[in-house]
């Protein structure tokens, strides 16, 4: 199918750092990494879910266990100046990869899921009440969808979903319909994991303004796969995670406007987050630190740190033009096939995943057929269960691409597609 | 590998496209449902019990899911004709994938043996040994 | 000062697994690593703010991104059953480590600190009002100090301090005092970061129960560093952070009776977590994900179960005695002056640190001095303002212990102590 | 390096031994307070302004802390006899190490600004420039 593709990356270089993109599988399942049974080249299109990490990351981590690994802030010695340093330098780094002002405006947190529950907490328990409302989308992740639902039973606010149209658009006018002086938070994708919808976030933080209102842009899949500027959009609050951008588990960022993180109380409370503290009361630390209590995520803040420079080395604008490559690709020849229905908007407008059924294979057999064909995506609902029962599916197959998936990745998903078709003709 | 699907032998495909005993019983001894939230798959099964009401006579399933639960629950009207109670209390997650035939993989078990959880708790709830279950579900 | 000293474990021989240990410092604190400048072979007895990491634990980290990275729990495709076996196998071996009853008594945090805070959210927010009180102890670390007096504040709980008497052990009498019918909860460290006490956790979570109280023991100083075994304690929550005990940052680790954390609602919501979740409301999903939410720590857990597998391999009883040695011997040395002053209890009865100031000298410029010596050691408040107030001193200098320090290095530190003596007579 | 401490040369140790206008004023022309919670630093300092209101004419500070605070502070002291307070205001961090003379690490900076720090804050609260601070921390 394919005939010589010319990419806007380097994928054969890429693909070099990256030894898991190597890796065979086919064997026992129980057994963690390569085994003897595995024998067919891996074909990794679960980006979406995670991202693979690069021996320039993996390194970074090796660095600092074996040369500078401490705990910060409070220590005097060699080895925790080493390690404050870097830690603070790795605000700094993801304050200028996404154009925040400053490390004040970066709290590392655990994963995006936990970025929506602190402000959910920190603010969204104590400003909301009956008579208020958030405003969300039908395609919210649950990390947003679940937190605010629940948050908004806790304490007596509505909650309010923008509808989607066919395409899997947002329906602006709905949204200038829900968002009203009631609404105290809008709260919306930018990019939908299972759609692959682009989001206008930018007007929708605008629209939440007009009735002042915050704004909480979940970026988790935006920031890895395009170039960023929280404040082009405007954002109040803006949150993704490391994993899936070259980094490690166990980092998410939250971006807040500093005046807003500077009104907000503190999320968890501990050491590290406090300034002064009697068996009485205590006062808290200056930002971000304030909202890191606890040992933080040390390693993980450096590596994601490493992670951001390298994709800052292949240039986001080209990251971005390589997804949408891949997708259009995707979406051209799975759709090609009458019996395959796709989900979200056109090949041509849409981030880097295509969430697909094929008519009369559940999508976990298909998932499940294309493993023994060596290719991984992901099968399921992918956190958005309202939004499947609203696209009539109670799952879908989800292939998602990165910086090292090729088109001949592409054409062994479509193979491996048409194997499962037959073998339940 | 890499040719065919080991998970989806002709046994699997055939009940799947196939299903024996597939439809819902007027009268039956006893009924119940369950579901698998993360895959979608649901299963309705109706027992009518022999008069000593140790023996199953007859079983019947519906439902909608995947196919290694829909072909699990085909396999399982079969195989529990003329079984007691107490043998189909005593069936585990080995005697499923056995009966299926094929390895399942981790991942997948909790669809394979989603009927058998159902038939199960059924027979627990018609002997009262369990109370409020409404709807069994094997999301682990 | 140390003649051929014997150990109960071979601590030549672990040295050998954690490469750091060979690095040299003394140069440019801003660079990170080794650099140029750095010439003095390193001595590491900051141990109790986080320990050091062996190769062991490292390539467990490597393995994963380099064979088996992907999002777990739901990922139908090979690489996403391996690293779901490898993860909820962690909850395994953390479980059998602590003597828990199973993966479903252990919910895998960011640290100790977000443990506390998860029960004090979960639990706290909604079961403590006014007239209830909880039970904390003079030495609590900030991570609990701050979370039950901030969680009091909130709910309108009083909180009650244990006192601890002149050697720092906790007034037992005063606790059977404090701990009444109004007494939801009873907080207490288990090992002090501080004094080195050992509390008698046992009986505290004895008198907690006589009164229908919950106890929760902080483990973070205690699992590093000796057999831990919940059930024999009757903890019904306990918490403790893999950095501390060989593993990385970014994670920690909650126990709670199976049957308590299934009664209690859960705390982060987001994906992972739920069962179903329409645009209505939301049900979840059985322990311990329901308390998991968002993308986990796998990196982390994974690498845990590596640390876990290296201290099991030396024996927790060998790390406790080398830990009580090292305490003797620092204890006794460091006691040899009359302008020393250590805290807590006497060496034969202590955890493996030595809190202590030096007449005439800042805890801050002795840590500094030490510093330039190559010796690294803490020096403030350990996140235990209000211990220190108490204490009399508003920063103390710590040295702690663990399995690759040597009675040699106990004296490089007393050395430069005596430095420091010296350039501030 | 192992052999003495370049941080706490001479002369920030005989500041620290010997502190220079050590003591409070009895009618300063204005007088503040900072403390660093962390190392549990605290610094008051008085100031006497010349008659022109803008000349600083005498200082003296009262304070507990580590060395390299106190140090600080008293060199200080010294420093600002006979500065503007525009002078005082333009002070920055490199003005402050250069006047200990040694290489202050990263985390020991808020200890040495201390002292500039309240001094500077003093002069603002003085000026009306700020209202409402009642304590300088330096706290990072
Ligand atoms: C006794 C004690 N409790 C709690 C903590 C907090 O641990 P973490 O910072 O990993 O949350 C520590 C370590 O700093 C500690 O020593
Ligand atoms: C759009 C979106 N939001 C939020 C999340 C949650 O991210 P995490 O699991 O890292 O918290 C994800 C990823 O699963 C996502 O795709």
């Amino acid at each position: 199918m394919s005939t010589q593709q010319t990419y806007p990356i380097d994928v054969e270089s890429i693909r070099q750092d990256f030894p898991i993109l190597s890796r065979k599988v086919g064997g026992d399942v129980t057994v963690a990494g390569e085994s003897e049974n595995d024998t067919e080249p891996l074909v990794y299109l679960d980006n979406g879910a995670t991202s693979q990490t690069p021996t320039q990351v993996v390194d970074a981590i090796v660095d600092y266990y074996y040369g500078y690994n401490a705990n910060v802030h409070r220590g005097i010695h060699q080895l925790s100046q080493e390690a404050s340093v870097a830690y603070e330098e790795a605000h700094d780094r993801v304050a200028a990869f996404i154009n925040a002002n400053g490390r004040e405006e970066i709290v590392f947190t655990k994963n995006t899921t936990e970025a929506m529950n602190l402000v959910a907490y920190a603010w969204g328990l104590e400003a909301l009440g009956p008579g208020d409302s958030v405003v969300a989308t039908e395609m919210e992740h649950h990390a947003s969808l679940v937190t605010w639902q629940q948050i908004c039973k806790r304490t007596g606010a509505e909650i309010r979903y923008i509808q989607i149209d066919d395409e899997g658009r947002l329906d602006m006018d709905h949204a200038a319909e829900l968002i009203d002086d009631s609404t105290r938070m809008v709260s919306a994708v930018h990019v939908s994991n299972t759609l692959g919808t682009v989001n206008p976030v930018g007007d929708l933080c605008d629209l939440a303004h007009e009735h002042d209102a915050f704004a909480f842009i979940d970026g988790a899949q935006a920031v890895p796969t395009r170039p960023v500027d929280v404040k082009a959009i405007d954002a109040d609050f803006y949150a993704f995670s490391g994993h899936k951008m070259l980094g490690p588990t166990g980092i998410g960022v939250l971006y807040g406007k500093e005046e807003i993180l500077e009104a907000m109380n503190p999320y968890l409370y501990g050491g590290e987050m406090i300034r002064s503290v009697t068996y009485e009361d205590s006062t808290w630390e200056d930002l971000p630190w304030k909202f890191e209590a606890g040992t933080p995520v040390i390693e993980q803040g450096i590596a994601l740190h490493a992670a951001i420079d390298y994709l800052d080395d292949i240039g986001m604008e080209n990251v971005q033009k390589h997804e949408e490559l891949l997708a259009e690709y995707a979406y051209d020849e799975l759709s090609a096939y009458d019996d395959v229905t796709i989900y979200g908007p056109p090949g041509d407008d849409r981030g880097g995943l295509v969430a697909f059924n094929v008519d009369g294979v559940h999508a976990h057999d298909l998932s499940s057929i294309l493993n023994d064909y060596a290719v991984a995506i992901r099968a399921g609902d992918h956190c958005t269960q309202p939004l499947h029962d609203k696209l009539g599916a109670p799952a879908s197959a989800r292939a998602s691409f990165y910086i090292y998936n090729t088109t001949d990745e592409i054409d062994r998903l479509v193979e491996a597609v048409d194997a499962a078709r037959q073998l339940f003709a | 590998m890499g040719l065919g699907s080991d998970m989806y032998r002709q046994q699997i495909l055939d009940h799947y496209k196939s299903p024996r005993n597939y439809g819902e019983m007027e009268d039956p001894t006893f009924t119940h449902v369950g579901e698998n939230p993360s895959c979608g798959d649901t299963i309705k099964i109706d027992v009518q019990l022999d008069d000593d009401e140790e023996t199953i006579e007859y079983v019947t399933f519906s439902g909608d899911g995947c196919a290694i639960s829909q072909a699990s629950a085909s396999m399982l009207s079969e195989r529990l004709q003329g079984m007691s109670l107490d043998e189909l209390h005593d069936l585990d997650t080995d005697d499923i994938t056995e009966m299926l035939g094929v390895t399942i993989s981790p991942m997948r078990v909790k669809c394979a043996v989603l009927a058998r959880q159902v038939a199960q708790d059924g027979a627990k709830l018609y002997h009262g040994d369990v109370e409020d279950l409404d709807i069994t579900k094997t999301e682990d």
